[in-house]
């Protein structure tokens, strides 16, 4: 993978800007599809496909209210950080044959970085609004984030042993012959989970979540919610692109130019996560670690033997 | 068309009615007023509780708009007339922002701070004071033997994730649950176990349950067969179309989310939630609505289930009260008093 | 190396800025202030009698000890990936033996009831 | 070109380092902590450590996090909404700062080492990788050891119940005035134990402190050797001299 | 950028680290200071793999061992810390009653 030509800064950020901007719209557009047809309502593509820009523009206008006495670097500096960290996660990913926008050595290892800043910057969305119920949020959340963080370090350094290579353009690579979804069977619904942690949807879903009246953003309005939900798309892209990358292959794929199956896979795998945040139920906390360090963290570790296994 | 959203502030009376407008297409329930876009009060609204409904009025983000439930002349289907009354008020406010809702309340600090104190925040020395207008929580003893500060607060009445009226004090420590009280009298039943229910106001708890669970979509769909089953002509497609919901909601993990979670003489959350499914789809295949009595564990007192949830953390005592379909209406005289 | 690090730090910059800079444009060009009563954080109509801000009681707190010791490991796990083929049998082992010990720990710490809330 | 970055993360490392001890809010203060690690792996980028540095950033992240949520829980007023001055003796602190770096910046400037710079193509994750399983094999599974122990202790002191009993006997001083190890729940309202606290709070700290510090090398040192049944002991009787001489430290004071 | 400057920026780290170990009052406080103390020892030692260690790989397994020093003084310092005060309401916990005026 390193005689793929470094892109130059600028045309680094326009290339990710493309790719979260139209990843962004069309995660969400997902979004309202999944609902809708969950909740058996009617769908017109045509609304479907302008509702994001609907509300946007909707929350554009609305006031962003401040609590008392907010955090408020860091009631700005949630939503930003979290946007840039799903931007750095997809700069490390490679989007098709020779173009990944920084072909870094340590891919996954940066990819993890970005993770664990992420529960920081979702752990401050919780904290920044002094409010009793976003705190609870932010602090449960950080419990089940500890228990996926481990998941998901030990599936993408399972996914690293065939290709004796912390790149993630090596690991796309070393799926040419067969992808790890198959020589790795539990990777990739482990990954699909912290996924879903990552993005506190579905099963997860213990940042936003109802029962606590909106819980961590129970205090964002306007702006602030907008920008908030933006961060958490483009969170589901990076992670999305992720799995199709390490798990499915990437840009290998017959007929088609690698770019498009990458693009495809990655849809496929945005599309899952949404339904799966309408369709299942939310579990408590305290369970779900249980559950993580129990069940999950040996799965992980049979999963890696699986992969040095299979690469001996 | 995108979905108006609205914070519902219901009185006793008309908090399932409320529920209802979780079926239409062109609303969203939204779990805080701080998401919402028209404030709806519904049913009647206690004295004891005016102070609280202007908050919410006033934590609504600019432009705002308020609809009144009971001013609404319905022909035969309220809830449409409802939905396009606040779509149509959503639309205009949106127009024109300078229409918004004035605040209610006085716009003045909760305690004087400015310029108070050695740094003019009000606050003295470590802990004291009231540093930006509101003093800090202290510290209590705790079952884990560290005594860290204990957060007490009121929740309610008009609370998205707990039934309308219901007004609870909560001491918290971390997200547990240290002691808590309902605003009533501690011997007044919450579900009065001799009642039949009609099916549709079942129905309409599912909804809210559903979405307290986190399945939104589940809960437009629960809220639609409630519709359908208000309308007096009866509907043979009824009891097919709700075996269908609940088998696909037999696929969202809720049995294993619920299961185990306040227990009380044998009976889970999750045994509770089947007996209401089961009553449901007892009254929807003609059999006459089934007594609450018949799910089980209730009746129970105020009492009995603040007992029942101390100790649990906050996310599964609202799970725990919701499995009841708490009685409101015996809450709304109480409500007055607190 | 350089040259993509430096990509993905620019990249990261400038959705942060961008993000910010949203936010703060808000912030300041609010037609709307916040007045007291709208400020109250939101508890259903009440206000809270203090701030949220406190010694918030962690309930889950020896888990992250645990944790903490625990994902050290990780520090070892990525070069071992990058050379496990060309070592073989010999990484396999180690590590086996390695991740064992620390399962141990993980173990004895769920018998302690580590992970259920304190 | 790489000596402006080096300039700059080092001014941002030093910089959010200083702040860390100036903020009020503890969050704060956490996570200027953190940025300063950040900066720090970004350095070692810059020194070709490319591993190592990437590394870093979300080791220190986790950690972070955790001190983080210990921050909160043990501070008092941990959002610095009264602006607090939580110094003691900053002069002989601050002075013993200066000495230390100057230390360090002597043997820095005046001394003077091989010059053998790392070679910019080597690879160097893999060379770890190498070593790893190789020579420094020993020290890696040790380490293994040492992290073992340290959860068994950690879920020991910090946990409330446990094998042993309730987490606090062990870590309890041997009683230095009448009924000095009563169970926390007792001596809770008690007047005459809140006095000594005042004392505590006033000066004592500091003899916690190097308490504190002395108990945490020798944690290190016995570690490493120590097997895991020993360990607990060493660990938990360390707990409790720590007490004993905070008792001391409060108890001196108060005479 | 060559090693006198690397340990440089690295005295300056291990000088705030002892200043704030030494001035800040809590527990806790003083562990961030000893945190920080290693923050410098890391680049330390990583400085003197890149320019004089000739990019042995013993250095870097130095640096991965003061990275665990630190997870393990964390992890034990702070069940010291919790055993304390839970032990009696160490560290001015008490002290709230007599401040609040």
């Amino acid at each position: 993978m390193n005689e793929v030509e470094q892109l130059s800064a600028p045309l680094a950020i326009v290339v990710v800007a493309a790719v979260l901007v139209v990843g962004v719209y069309v995660s969400s557009v997902v979004d309202v599809v999944a609902f809708r047809s969950v909740a058996g309502q009617r769908l017109r593509p045509g609304s479907a496909a302008l509702f994001p820009a609907r509300v946007a523009h909707r929350l554009s206008r609305q006031q962003s209210v401040r609590t008392e006495r907010p955090d408020m670097i860091l009631r700005v500096l949630a939503p930003a950080a979290l946007l840039g960290l799903a931007a750095a996660a997809v700069t490390v990913i490679p989007l098709s044959p020779g173009i990944v926008v920084a072909d870094v050595g340590t891919g996954i290892v940066l990819f993890g970085a970005a993770e664990a800043l992420a529960i920081v910057a979702i752990f401050f969305h919780g904290w920044s609004p002094n409010s009793p119920f976003a705190l609870i949020a932010g602090y449960r959340f950080v419990a089940v984030a500890l228990s996926y963080e481990l998941l998901s370090m030990f599936v993408l350094i399972g996914a690293a042993i065939p290709a004796e290579s912390l790149s993630i353009g090596a690991i796309v690579e070393s799926q040419a012959g067969l992808w790890n979804v198959i020589r790795q069977p539990l990777g990739l619904p482990l990954f699909l989970i912290v996924s879903l942690g990552v993005t506190f949807s579905g099963p997860l879903d213990l940042l936003d979540s109802n029962d606590l009246a909106g819980g961590g953003s129970v205090e964002d309005s306007g702006m602030q919610r907008l920008a908030w939900q933006t961060a958490r798309h483009a969170m589901r892209i990076a992670f999305a692109a992720c799995a199709a990358a390490v798990f499915l292959g990437g840009w290998h794929g017959p007929v088609l130019p690698g770019g498009l199956w990458m693009a495809l896979k990655t849809f496929a795998v945005i599309a899952l996560l949404g339904f799966l945040d309408v369709f299942v139920a939310r579990i408590s906390a305290e369970r779900f670690v249980r559950v993580a360090w129990g069940v999950l963290l040996p799965l992980a570790f049979l999963n890696l033997l699986i992969a040095g296994v299979g690469a001996l | 068309m995108t979905p108006v959203e609205v914070f519902v502030a219901a009185g006793a009376d008309r908090w399932h009615d409320a529920q209802a407008l979780r079926a239409h297409e062109l609303v969203r329930l939204m779990p805080t007023p701080r998401h919402a876009t028209v404030l709806l009060v519904a049913g009647t609204i206690p004295g004891s509780a005016r102070e609280a409904f202007d908050r919410v009025h006033d934590q609504l983000p600019h432009p705002r708009a308020v609809v009144t439930w009971d001013e609404i002349v319905a022909g035969n289907d309220v809830v449409d007339a409802v939905a396009s009354e606040i779509v149509g008020r959503a639309d205009r406010v949106m127009a024109d922002p300078s229409t918004s809702s004035p605040g209610r309340l006085a716009d003045e600090e909760p305690n004087d701070w400015r310029g108070v104190g050695p740094f003019g925040q009000g606050g003295e020395g470590m802990m004291g004071g009231t540093p930006y207008g509101r003093a800090m929580a202290m510290t209590a003893d705790d079952r884990d033997g560290l005594s860290l500060d204990r957060l007490e607060l009121r929740l309610g009445p008009f609370l998205g994730q707990l039934p309308g009226g219901l007004v609870a004090d909560v001491a918290l420590q971390g997200e547990v649950i240290q002691s808590i009280e309902f605003a009533c009298a501690g011997s007044a039943p919450f579900v009065t176990g001799d009642r039949a229910v009609p099916v549709a106001r079942r129905l309409l708890w599912l909804s809210h349950a559903l979405h307290v669970q986190g399945l939104d979509a589940f809960a437009v769909g629960a809220a639609r067969l409630a519709r359908r089953s208000a309308r007096l002509d009866d509907d043979p497609g009824l009891a097919r179309d709700f075996a269908s919901l609940r088998r696909r909601m037999r696929w969202t993990g809720l049995r294993s989310a619920l299961r185990s979670v306040g227990d009380r003489d044998g009976l889970d959350t999750w045994a509770r939630w089947s007996a209401h499914l089961d009553a449901i789809a007892a009254s929807l295949d003609g059999a006459d609505s089934r007594p609450v009595s018949a799910d089980g564990s209730m009746p129970i007192t105020a009492a009995e289930l603040a007992e029942m949830i101390t100790g649990l953390t906050l996310t599964d005592a609202v799970t725990t009260i919701i499995g009841f379909d708490i009685d409101v209406p015996a809450m709304t005289t109480t409500a007055v008093e607190t | 190396m350089m040259s993509a690090l430096a990509a993905v730090l620019a990249v990261t910059a400038v959705a942060l800025t961008v993000q910010a800079a949203a936010l703060v444009r808000s912030e300041w060009a609010d037609p709307f202030v916040s007045t007291a009563p709208q400020r109250v954080p939101f508890l259903g109509g009440n206000e809270p009698a203090t701030h949220a801000w406190s010694r918030f009681h962690v309930r889950y707190y020896p888990m992250t000890l645990v944790f903490v010791a625990f994902e050290m490991e990780m520090m070892f796990m990525y070069p071992w990936a990058v050379v496990f083929i060309e070592e073989g049998a010999t990484a396999l082992v180690e590590m086996g033996m390695f991740l064992t010990i620390l399962g141990v720990g993980v173990v004895y710490a769920y018998k302690e009831r580590v992970f259920s809330w304190q | 070109m790489i000596d402006v970055a080096f300039v700059v993360f080092s001014v941002a490392a030093v910089a959010s380092g200083y702040g860390v001890f100036r903020v009020d809010s503890m969050i704060r203060a956490t996570y200027l902590l953190l940025a300063s690690f950040l900066n720090v792996g970004a350095i070692l980028v810059l020194l070709l450590a490319e591993y190592l540095g990437v590394a870093l950033l979300f080791m220190m992240t986790v950690e972070m996090i955790v001190m983080g949520l210990f921050m909160v829980m043990f501070m008092m007023n941990p959002a610095g909404l009264n602006p607090m001055n939580m110094v003691h003796q900053p002069r002989f602190a601050a002075a013993a700062g200066v000495v230390a770096a100057a230390g360090v910046a002597v043997v820095a400037v005046f001394a003077d080492f091989p010059v053998a710079p790392v070679d910019a193509e080597s690879a160097t994750t893999r060379e770890l990788g190498i070593e790893l399983l190789g020579g420094s094999m020993l020290v890696f599974e040790s380490i293994g050891v040492t992290l073992l122990a340290t959860m068994v202790c950690s879920v020991i002191l910090s946990s409330a119940t446990g094998r042993f009993g309730d987490g606090y006997e062990g870590s309890v001083a041997p009683a230095l005035e009448p009924g000095g190890d009563h169970r926390p729940a007792d001596d809770l309202y008690d007047p005459d134990a809140a006095g000594g606290m005042d004392m505590d709070m006033d000066m004592g700290d500091m003899d916690h402190g190097e308490m504190d510090m002395g108990g945490m090398d020798m944690g290190g040192m016995d570690m490493g050797g120590m097997d895991m049944g020993g360990m607990d002991h060493g660990e938990m009787d360390m707990g409790g001299m720590d007490m004993g001489d905070m008792d001391h430290g409060g108890m001196e004071r108060d005479s | 950028m060559n090693l006198m400057t690397v340990l440089l920026v690295a005295a300056a780290l291990i000088g705030v680290g002892v200043w704030g170990a030494l001035a800040q009052q809590t527990f806790v406080m003083l562990m961030m200071g000893i945190e920080m103390m290693l923050n410098g020892v890391i680049l330390a030692v990583a400085g003197f793999w890149a320019f004089a260690g000739a990019g042995l790989p013993k250095g870097q397994v130095l640096v991965i061992l003061s990275m665990a020093v630190m997870a393990i003084e964390l992890a034990i310092g702070f069940a010291l810390v919790t055993a304390v005060y839970r032990a009696r309401q160490a560290d001015m916990t008490e002290g709230i009653g007599s401040l609040k005026g």
